[in-house]
């Protein structure tokens, strides 16, 4: 499995947020986007995950070029972005097994979900109770609740307190080993091995 | 498939939880009708003459202030981003979505209409017939609503570009389900006006969830 | 009635003064229930014009005062609670609103009942009837804020501020008729100038009011009594979980 | 009191920006008095005769629809925290909010609602008639919305629960709104009528303000 | 000045979150607030910003007992939450003047917050078009738009990135040396110099 961009340029408005970002990542490897505040991680990433369009710029999921026909990449990818998304009436088992039956996931799944992000003391409680910690770890779980070969992460980590960022560094690298891909950004070196890098501050940013 | 029930599912689970929006739509008709009397004075001919526009105006209104849900939550939340790139292709998730608003939002309406049609003193004759249309007429409502829905969503000024753009599309239905429950009153055949709204609802189940689905792929972008 | 709350409203002295009073309310409910329902089913005349259909008269009227009066008992209990911090007082005015919500339903019910016979209909959208379907609204929506919290100190706070904004459409009920011209008949009894009715039909009337009176009296006693103590157990729960 | 007039400013500010407070009352309110002679059918003495419940009606049901969101948009931003903890007291807080609220959303509905009036073939004592009504009487709606907004804001079950706690005290803006109206038509004085909403508006300015700081507190503990 | 607070204890629901908190802060100083996720952080926090009330215990301000009558506390702190409080159709410059306004003050400390916070670039777009952390240090700016003695964060350092957030320990500090107080969560080391800490992870938490 592999993913490349080539090239891709995204205005926003009126505002060149980057140009020409390539990349080519295969099976079992990482990129972390790096840059400052600003300087289009969220936008790459949301592009990444064919929620907004770029300007130019061609996209290849397992060499297949999706720029246009996106048919091959559908249903490859998960994306958390900086959103909950979570329905605060429904508990945190429920919030997540919606997630897996979506996806045409049974019950097991769904368990293995909640152990890999030890959220089992919680999995009754509604998601509109949660700390902004638990919240994050549900969201993150959507992960585990379906499996996907891509997953496309936004500042996963904010909220998470020492014990949870090793926790999901732990789920990112079995990903990884398993021969997933990842494509991340976040503030805080994650210490993935052998992951790429990808520093946007090149383009600018405010 | 099994997402296309899932996540109709979910959405009727979350109206029993929250409990909003079927009790909204609901409580809002019934606010209207009796407000009406209260309004226009107990005079029994003068409210059961006007009695089928009242029923069928106060459904097209609750329906119409139900439709921004039809997908504004979910948009909110960042469910919708995570619908959209899954498994499930646009038309079919606008569907979805559609028949859960339709579920929880008409369908009590419709369940509660002849209780309020009786209390306007409408022939008997009179509440069959709008019980029936509304039967009829209101998968439209919902449908056509969807489109509109989908088109505004996620705008500054939403609310009132979405009546805006329903509301002329609402207007056949409203004047073909009066005229089906007046004929029904002045014991003339009603079946031309329902089928009329039958054939308006097949022809909105075919174009509204692929005209939504568009829509929804735009506002998203 | 305020001062008198005031002073019993401690819930230890509430209890046991209740259960005192308790017994009697009780057994009074019991004897004015069969002497009004006696009296206003056997004893008292068919009216000229409504023949038998008037007996309703005596499930329905007080019916109706007891909704309107209930509402204003509960105003005026959330009153003591909100200003006194009374927290009996807010409890009698939650465990009062299910009882007032079933009289003014009460009333409704044997109102359209008899509105058949009378007026040829079993509805009609004038004032009186229309403001006691709206004083069953203000019932539920008062149940309802109280279901709509976690809390049972938010709940009462919330649901006293309700009560108190509410009753403002108490006098504008009682008044409905005097003030439009309606279907309904314009009060006689509790007028300002004095019963306007022979006492044949007045005495069964006024029996079966204080009979629904002392039958409130006991259902609240009951439902406080379950209130407090449930309270109680929640009080202990949690300082059970604080010890923990 | 620069605090007060910032936070009108502001929200006045949103209104405009974001147009949809202000279009959307006014939106609804033109579309139930467009969509009644449609329901009704065309016959202007039943329209006359209706005209000022349907017209009061609407006012009544466009105010209610935004009751909600006198406080919901600040209560799910954060903002009502930060205005909570500020250096305005409570009830001063829910008057600029009411005042704002009236000014967006319940003005431009007068303003426009003799245009309507005259639609529906009301004479023209009633068209003047009805203006006054609701300049004088809609300020009470208002006001014993946003007590209702308060108590509910931020609940499950909100929107409805805001109906129906709102709705009966509404009734008597109703019944002396339309009693007005229909002793100018019958050339009565109105006077007494509109003594009375105006009794009720002070009223409310004085009860609402208070109970509805105390309920915001309530809800935001 | 200073804050202190006595055998604060709280439920939430029928969940004991902490119990027995107390804390002396006097100014000048901070009080770092740790714990894992679901500690009880924020929950503390908005204690300390009266917008929950404690199940018991009590709190002083200069000495005096504000935990039933709270007129001497209040417009003397500002509170700074996980949500943005920031309305997406005004512009950057348009939501503080706001707050600045709100709080009595005038165009000077509008000024000063946007500078503080490096804004400038920002200062006429529209709240909704900014990235995350461009969102959080315009919440952040509101703390220079009004002056108060004390300042309550909770989490403020997520989604800044390395930069800003030596800009924002900057200005703390500076509050700090001004005679201010400051009690904040984070899960990352601010290392200000003299902050006590209060662990709440004693307590519990899931
Ligand atoms: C659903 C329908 C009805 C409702 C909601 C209703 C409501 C009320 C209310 C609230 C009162 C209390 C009046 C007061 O204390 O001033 C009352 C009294 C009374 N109602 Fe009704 N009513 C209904 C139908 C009827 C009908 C059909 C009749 C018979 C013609 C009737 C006859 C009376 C009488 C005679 C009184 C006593 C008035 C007095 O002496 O004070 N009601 N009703
Ligand atoms: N809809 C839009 N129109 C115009 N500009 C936009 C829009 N959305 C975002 N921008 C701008 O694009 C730039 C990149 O935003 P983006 O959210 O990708 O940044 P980021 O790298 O994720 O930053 P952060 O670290 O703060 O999350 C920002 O300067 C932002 O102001
Ligand atoms: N309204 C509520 N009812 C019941 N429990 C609640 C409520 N709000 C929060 N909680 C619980 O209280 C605990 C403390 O929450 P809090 O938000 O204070 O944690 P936190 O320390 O800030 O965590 P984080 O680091 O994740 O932000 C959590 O376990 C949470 O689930
Ligand atoms: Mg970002
Ligand atoms: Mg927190």
């Amino acid at each position: 499995m592999s993913l490349s961009a080539e090239n891709v340029t995204c205005l926003r408005g009126d505002r060149l947020v980057f140009r020409d970002i390539s990349f080519d990542l295969a099976g079992g490897q990482a990129l972390w986007v790096r840059g400052r505040n600003g300087a289009g991680k969220s936008t790459l990433l949301r592009i990444a995950a064919r929620l907004l369009r770029p300007q130019a710029g061609r996209f290849f999921w397992n060499r297949t070029d999706i720029t246009e026909d996106d048919e091959p990449y559908h249903g490859q990818y998960h994306y958390i972005g900086h959103q909950e998304v979570l329905k605060p009436v429904l508990t945190v088992a429920e919030n997540l097994s919606f997630w897996a039956e979506f996806h045409g996931q049974g019950k097991a799944s769904l368990e293995q979900a909640i152990e890999g992000f030890e959220l089992g003391a919680l999995r009754d409680t509604p998601a509109g109770l949660l700390s902004a910690g638990q919240k994050k770890r549900t969201n993150l779980a959507r992960l585990l609740a379906s499996p996907a070969p891509l997953w496309i992460l936004d500042e996963p980590l904010s909220a998470l307190d020492t014990h949870f960022i090793d926790l999901f560094r732990a789920r990112l690298s079995e990903h990884l080993k398993a021969g997933g891909l990842a494509l991340y950004a976040t503030h805080q070196d994650l210490g993935i091995d052998g992951s790429q890098e990808l520093d946007l501050d090149a383009g600018g940013g405010a | 498939m099994k997402a296309f029930f899932s996540l109709i599912a979910r959405d009727l689970k979350l109206a029993a939880r929250q409990g909003s929006a079927v009790a909204l739509s609901l409580c809002f008709f019934v606010i209207v009708i009796v407000l009406f009397p209260l309004g226009v004075g107990p005079e029994m001919t003068v409210l059961a003459r006007i009695a089928p526009g009242v029923l069928w105006v106060a459904a097209l209104l609750a329906c119409l202030l139900t439709l921004d849900r039809i997908f504004q939550a979910d948009y909110e939340d960042g469910s919708l981003d995570q619908l959209v790139i899954g498994p499930l292709p646009l038309s079919f998730l606008v569907l979805a979505k559609v028949i859960a608003h339709w579920l929880t939002s008409v369908l009590p309406l419709i369940i509660i209409a002849p209780v309020l049609a009786l209390s306007l003193n409408l022939a008997s004759d009179g509440v069959i017939a709008v019980t029936f249309a509304l039967l009829i007429g209101s998968p439209t409502l919902s449908l056509i609503g969807a489109v509109g829905a989908a088109l505004t969503m996620g705008m500054r000024r939403g609310g009132v570009l979405l009546s805006l753009l329903v509301l002329p599309l609402y207007i056949p239905v409203l004047i073909f389900g009066v005229a089906a429950v007046e004929a029904a009153v002045a014991m003339l055949p009603m079946a031309p006006h329902l089928l009329l709204l039958g054939g308006m609802s097949l022809g909105a189940l075919v174009v509204g969830p692929l005209a939504a689905g568009a829509a929804l792929r735009l506002a998203l972008e | 009635m305020a001062i008198d709350l005031h002073k019993y409203a401690n819930p230890r002295r509430f209890l046991a003064i209740t259960s005192a009073i308790y017994p009697w309310s009780l057994a009074l409910t019991v004897i004015l229930l069969a002497a009004g329902l006696y009296t206003g089913l056997f004893v008292a005349p068919p009216d000229y014009q409504q023949g038998e259909t008037v007996r309703i008269m005596f499930v329905h009227v007080p019916a109706a005062w007891m909704g309107l009066m209930i509402y204003t008992f509960m105003a005026v209990a959330s009153a003591v609670g909100l200003i006194w911090k009374h927290p009996v007082a807010d409890l009698s005015a939650k465990a009062a609103a299910p009882i007032g919500a079933c009289f003014t339903f009460l009333s409704l019910v044997t109102g359209s009942l008899w509105g058949e016979p009378m007026w040829g209909t079993w509805w009609v959208w004038d004032a009186r009837l229309t403001s006691m379907l709206i004083l069953l609204f203000l019932y539920l929506g008062y149940i309802a804020l109280w279901q709509s919290f976690d809390d049972p100190s938010k709940a009462s706070k919330a649901a006293a501020i309700l009560a108190l904004v509410g009753v403002i459409n108490v006098p504008i009920i009682k008044f409905s008729v005097d003030w439009w011209n309606t279907l309904h008949q314009p009060a006689s009894v509790a007028t300002m100038s004095g019963p306007k009715i022979y006492s044949s039909i007045l005495t069964p009337l006024l029996i079966m009011g204080l009979a629904y009176t002392a039958f409130f009296v006991t259902l609240l006693i009951i439902r406080v009594r379950a209130e407090i103590l449930a309270r109680r157990l929640r009080i202990l729960q949690l300082s059970e979980l604080q010890e923990r």
